[in-house]
């Protein structure tokens, strides 16, 4: 076991698949003389050299998709695409080429990608800085969507994604990467087709994922000093879906409030939501809630910031107003 | 039109000089199937016919070897068969069926032949770019001599992704040729409606890169332009423009009434048809007869018909397979 | 009343907007000489000019960029964004300025434009010219998102929008555009705050909307056949959702299957249910059912398209699962 | 550093000259409170400095009227300041007062003020170019004399929009000035290392649009280059890039360890720092004397001390009013 952050977890990935595979390299915006925007690859440039560590001009677009035509050619590219309000300018390639060459092609291609991008809000960036859009890259088929919450996933998770045969994004929650964490000496890839159940209970379930999953867990503590047992379920992997861990929760507690920092409509959150619907509605003894952004471009100052995101007191308060109806 | 390089007249030998114009009539004579089995209902979605544009894809192609990758537009049936894919499997492509190229996932708008190095058929306008960029990439890094070839219309010119391209393609020396072919219109908007500046191969040299222009309906011209890109970009040059100045005879596609053109411009291109002018000018150095292009049509002519029959007679993919090749999925 | 195509109705309301108000302009690619990709614009060229029938260069961001700029400069464009498969390229003037300039600014910014998409499967185009993602545009705030389903829509709907002080996308189901139906000769702009029933029924509720509301409505009258008598929802309007109108709905009938040419996880279809579970749960005699397309990118082969996409006899299928339950 | 226009140093009367030396300074002492309150905890979120380049803003927003809109970017302190927005409502924005000019709802990156014609603030690199497009498109079509003033930075340069935008401008020869701050870096890429190509007021002539260069160290230099762009756009000669080359003294954003720039090569620059240089040239000629100086200080002193003031005392936006200015909501 050592003790490490979020942010050196990512760094640990990177320069275990750097060292262990040829192929393997990262390119993105300042990954390389700046070390990253969020520190992640400080160091790596000097280690690798600018062949494997590429800094890119400002074209989002073209350089994702130069690592598409570049895991056809054989190599193992990671691309960093700074935040995910950026991502957009690159969202046609992921759509239309990453995620569809496969089928499209008779399954002659594969494009083994693997796409980093920080996400989230709550560091008062403002409307155009602090998206949490990770939910549409769900609504994909074609790619693999992971949303990793701790140390240990941080690290797993991209070195499971580097072993997928088609494109994996993996989303980073920018407020994650000073997290501290335990990661075991013998890591390795990780299970990526499980959600996890981080704290078990019995009254209730709290469903989330990536930089949501610190708040539904002070929420169950909250909760727990009131009498009421949240189990906290992270997604970990949005796409493809785990479902039979949220209904097995479900069956047991009866009830769920789905944390999500999306804006509400069209949210992830709605997803789940409609699933637990589907799979266990004799199951429910109430409607499952949700908590999400509220329906506003995301301003800066911190009080209306706070107010537009999703925060514990309102994961305790939606989870008190499930339980009363049968409590 | 103004041509700004037009390489020597290069000298051909009679048995390539032939290729060449078989491989012109090929596309051609395929596209006019594929035209007929769309009326006829055997072919669906869009079609976007390459019929004027023969020689651009036929002369190019040759300048490339088997290591090389491809990538080509919506608009790629010529290409596809330049690059030595079976009509037949572009037919059965077009008709659905799970013997075409693409499992009649892609109908005629996604070729594909991964043994081919032809990576396909974009129908994102500009989008293709990027893709070559990183197949390049590869390459290069992977320390193989490949280059790639890709080729866009001159619509694509317009879009961010053909300046980025361009960009990242002369920053990181990569072996790229990107083929313009400029046949003057992106559906029904005019190159001057377009472009500001309507000088495509010119546009090269705010990325540093090397260019030229050809007259694309001259397959000699092309053939000996592209060989020289290529021979530049082969020989660490970094990346090479080659604007193809070319005319579809044709609608956009099946569903264009054509209303933007008229007859007369047409009509007046048309006098350049490429299959034509070759025709001519190897019968006038006697290298053609009439017994040899009725040769050739006739080879070609069994070759759509065959395919035909192989796109009639094909099987569908089943239904059940619907997902299979969808990535993504947890593996059991 | 006068009996038009889709297309014709569109046009016309195009014409009128252009006459009216000076302010008003139709920009896209296409849309001047071609006479739009859908023949929807033909003649306008004519009638008003090149100076207000742009035909635009293959620059999908600029060009809406260009909308917004040009509405913050009080005209009042109209961008045709040729297909929504294209839309990927301008999303982030979409979401980062469209959508958020009136918030970011502290209200003095408005952008009074309306965009024109055309959506949706089934004319085997395959992978990348069948997207159906107007579920995506109803996520963002800041906008509205209109799917005009009939004659009457597609006429009353854009004449609404241009009314509208803040951003209106609306998405054409291609296959519409052919579609026949009687424009009311006093026809103005129409209601965009509510859904409408199509269909009474008591028995249970198809919810959808554009595209496959002529599904829904086949399958209604499947249903009556068989004795059971659906009633049917065009939402109308994505975004700000009509949820009253669907609960009044589900209140009566207990039952309901939403119907969505969207890839299913992450589909709009998931917010619809998901509301129903927020605010008629105990109204539910059945899990809300969904039919949406398989999640595949769209093949070209006519039988494997139509297995991707939604059909009637699926509707048919998902709602009779749904009755006997309690039948 | 090579600068291929440089224009006469033109004549300047005192008051002027005073008057561009007080809107420089304004623009390095608000930053420079900026920061420290950035280090305080008064102020969140990203702080782009603008401290090194005020030459650019403020020589060239002189040859803009009050009916011309300005466009910047994400570190536009000082354009705002330029174009005559007090310092108390930018201050007040920063802090997340509802006094500020966005309501506190921008912040540092997101400054807006449509009485001023000033419309913002985007911090998506590139993303300003296509409104500015669309601004000046409604002037031309309303035709009226204003034109727009685009601001932007090397880095965006290499983004498609970039590329989109100046076609677009070309073609409907719209009147648009682009300006270049060129400060070398995008982030922490050096130019060379994002542009293939590195002198990019060349790049205008893929486009056909005039263009030059100047230095941006020289607040008279870029007054008079900013003043001939401008002439020449309402003048009815279609788009102009105007390159400013400067170099900012601080590090990106607070945020940033500036790591990939050496020490030496920030001496360097600093020894051209815009306001040093305008200084002693006005001692040199006279114009300024010791007291001048000494006056304009206390007078951007006591604005910079008042928008704190003005910043600390402002109420917050309520709570209550978070939905208010959202578009697209149902009225009733
Ligand atoms: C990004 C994008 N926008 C619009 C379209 C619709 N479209 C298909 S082909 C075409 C014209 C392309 O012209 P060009 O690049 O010159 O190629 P050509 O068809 O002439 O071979 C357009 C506008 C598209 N496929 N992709
Ligand atoms: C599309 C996009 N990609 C990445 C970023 C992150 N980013 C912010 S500023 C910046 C550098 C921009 O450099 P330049 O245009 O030269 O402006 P400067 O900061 O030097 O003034 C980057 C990469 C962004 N804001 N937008
Ligand atoms: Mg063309
Ligand atoms: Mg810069």
């Amino acid at each position: 076991m050592s003790k490490m952050t979020y942010r050196e977890a990512v760094r640990a990935a990177l320069r275990k698949a750097l060292h262990d595979d040829p192929r393997v390299f990262l390119m993105g915006e300042d990954v390389g003389r700046y070390g990253g925007a969020f520190a992640v690859s400080l160091g790596l440039l000097g280690e690798f050299g600018p062949e494997r560590i590429r800094d890119t001009p400002l074209s989002e677009s073209t350089f994702v998709g130069a690592g598409i035509g570049a895991a056809l050619g054989g190599m193992r590219p990671i691309v960093e695409i700074m935040t995910i309000n950026f991502s957009l300018l690159a969202l046609d390639q992921i759509l239309n080429n990453a995620a569809a060459l496969r089928h499209m092609s008779g399954g002659q291609l594969r494009v083994p990608m693997v796409v980093r991008v920080a996400t989230g809000g709550g560091r008062q960036l403002a409307a155009q800085h602090s998206h949490s859009l990770e939910g549409w890259y769900a609504h994909i088929p074609g790619i693999k969507v992971l949303t990793p919450a701790t140390v240990a996933d941080a690290y797993g998770m991209l070195l499971a994604a580097l072993g997928e045969p088609d494109p994996v994004f993996l989303f980073e929650h920018a407020t994650l990467y000073s997290l501290e964490g335990d990661l075991a000496e013998e890591a390795g890839p990780c299970d990526i087709s499980r959600g996890e159940v981080r704290r078990p209970g019995r009254d209730l379930t709290l469903i989330t994922y990536g930089g949501s999953l610190g708040k539904a867990l002070l929420a169950a503590e909250q909760l727990a000093a009131a009498g009421l047992e949240a189990e906290v379920i992270d997604l970990r992997t949005l796409r493809p879906l785990d479902a039979q861990t949220i209904v097995q929760s479900v069956r047991k507690t009866h009830r769920a409030v789905v944390i999500d920092e999306a804006w509400r409509t069209g949210s992830f959150a709605a997803e789940v939501s409609a699933q637990i619907m589907e799979n266990a509605f004799d199951d429910l003894d109430a409607p499952v809630a949700r908590v999400c952004s509220e329906e506003v471009p995301m301003p800066y100052a911190k009080h209306l910031e706070d107010a537009a995101l999703p925060q514990v007191d309102e994961i305790v308060a939606a989870a008190r107003e499930l339980v009363p109806r049968h409590g | 039109m103004s041509v700004t390089t037009m390489p020597e007249r290069p000298p051909v030998t009679p048995e390539h000089a032939v290729f060449l114009l078989r491989e012109m009539l090929r596309i051609r004579r395929f596209e006019e199937k594929a035209a007929e089995m769309y009326s006829l209902g055997k072919i669906h979605g869009f079609l976007h016919l390459y019929i004027g544009e023969e020689a651009t894809g036929v002369g190019s192609m040759q300048a490339f070897t088997p290591d090389d990758a491809i990538v080509a537009t919506y608009r790629e049936h010529g290409h596809a068969l330049a690059r030595g894919m079976p009509a037949r499997v572009l037919m059965a492509e077009m008709y659905g069926k799970v013997t075409g190229c693409s499992h009649g996932h892609g109908g005629s708008m996604h070729f594909f032949d991964t043994n081919r190095r032809f990576y396909g058929g974009y129908a994102i306008v500009g989008g293709g770019l990027p893709i070559a960029i990183g197949l390049a990439l590869a390459d290069q890094m992977q320390n193989r001599q490949a280059i790639t070839a890709c080729y866009f219309g001159d619509g694509a010119v317009a879009e961010g992704e053909f300046h980025e391209s361009l960009n990242l393609a002369a920053l990181w020396k990569l072996p790229v040729v990107f083929l313009c072919e400029n046949n003057l219109y992106a559906m029904g908007t005019a190159l001057e409606r377009h472009q500001a500046q309507t000088d495509i191969s010119r546009k090269a040299a705010v990325y540093g890169l090397s260019a030229s222009a050809v007259d694309g309906m001259d397959v000699l011209a092309v053939e000996a332009a592209t060989r020289e890109a290529a021979a530049s970009v082969r020989g660490g040059k970094g990346p090479y423009l080659l604007e193809l100045r070319t005319y579809r005879f044709r609608a956009h596609s099946m569903a264009d009434p054509d209303l933007y053109r008229t007859k007369e411009e047409i009509a007046e291109w048309k006098k350049r048809d490429p299959i034509v002018l070759f025709q001519n000018r190897l019968r006038e150095s006697g290298m053609l007869t009439d017994e040899i292009v009725a040769r050739i049509e006739a080879e070609v002519g069994d070759e759509i018909g065959q395919a035909v029959q192989f796109a009639e007679e094909s099987p569908r993919e089943p239904v059940e397979d619907l997902l299979k090749e969808v990535g993504g999925q947890n593996r059991s």
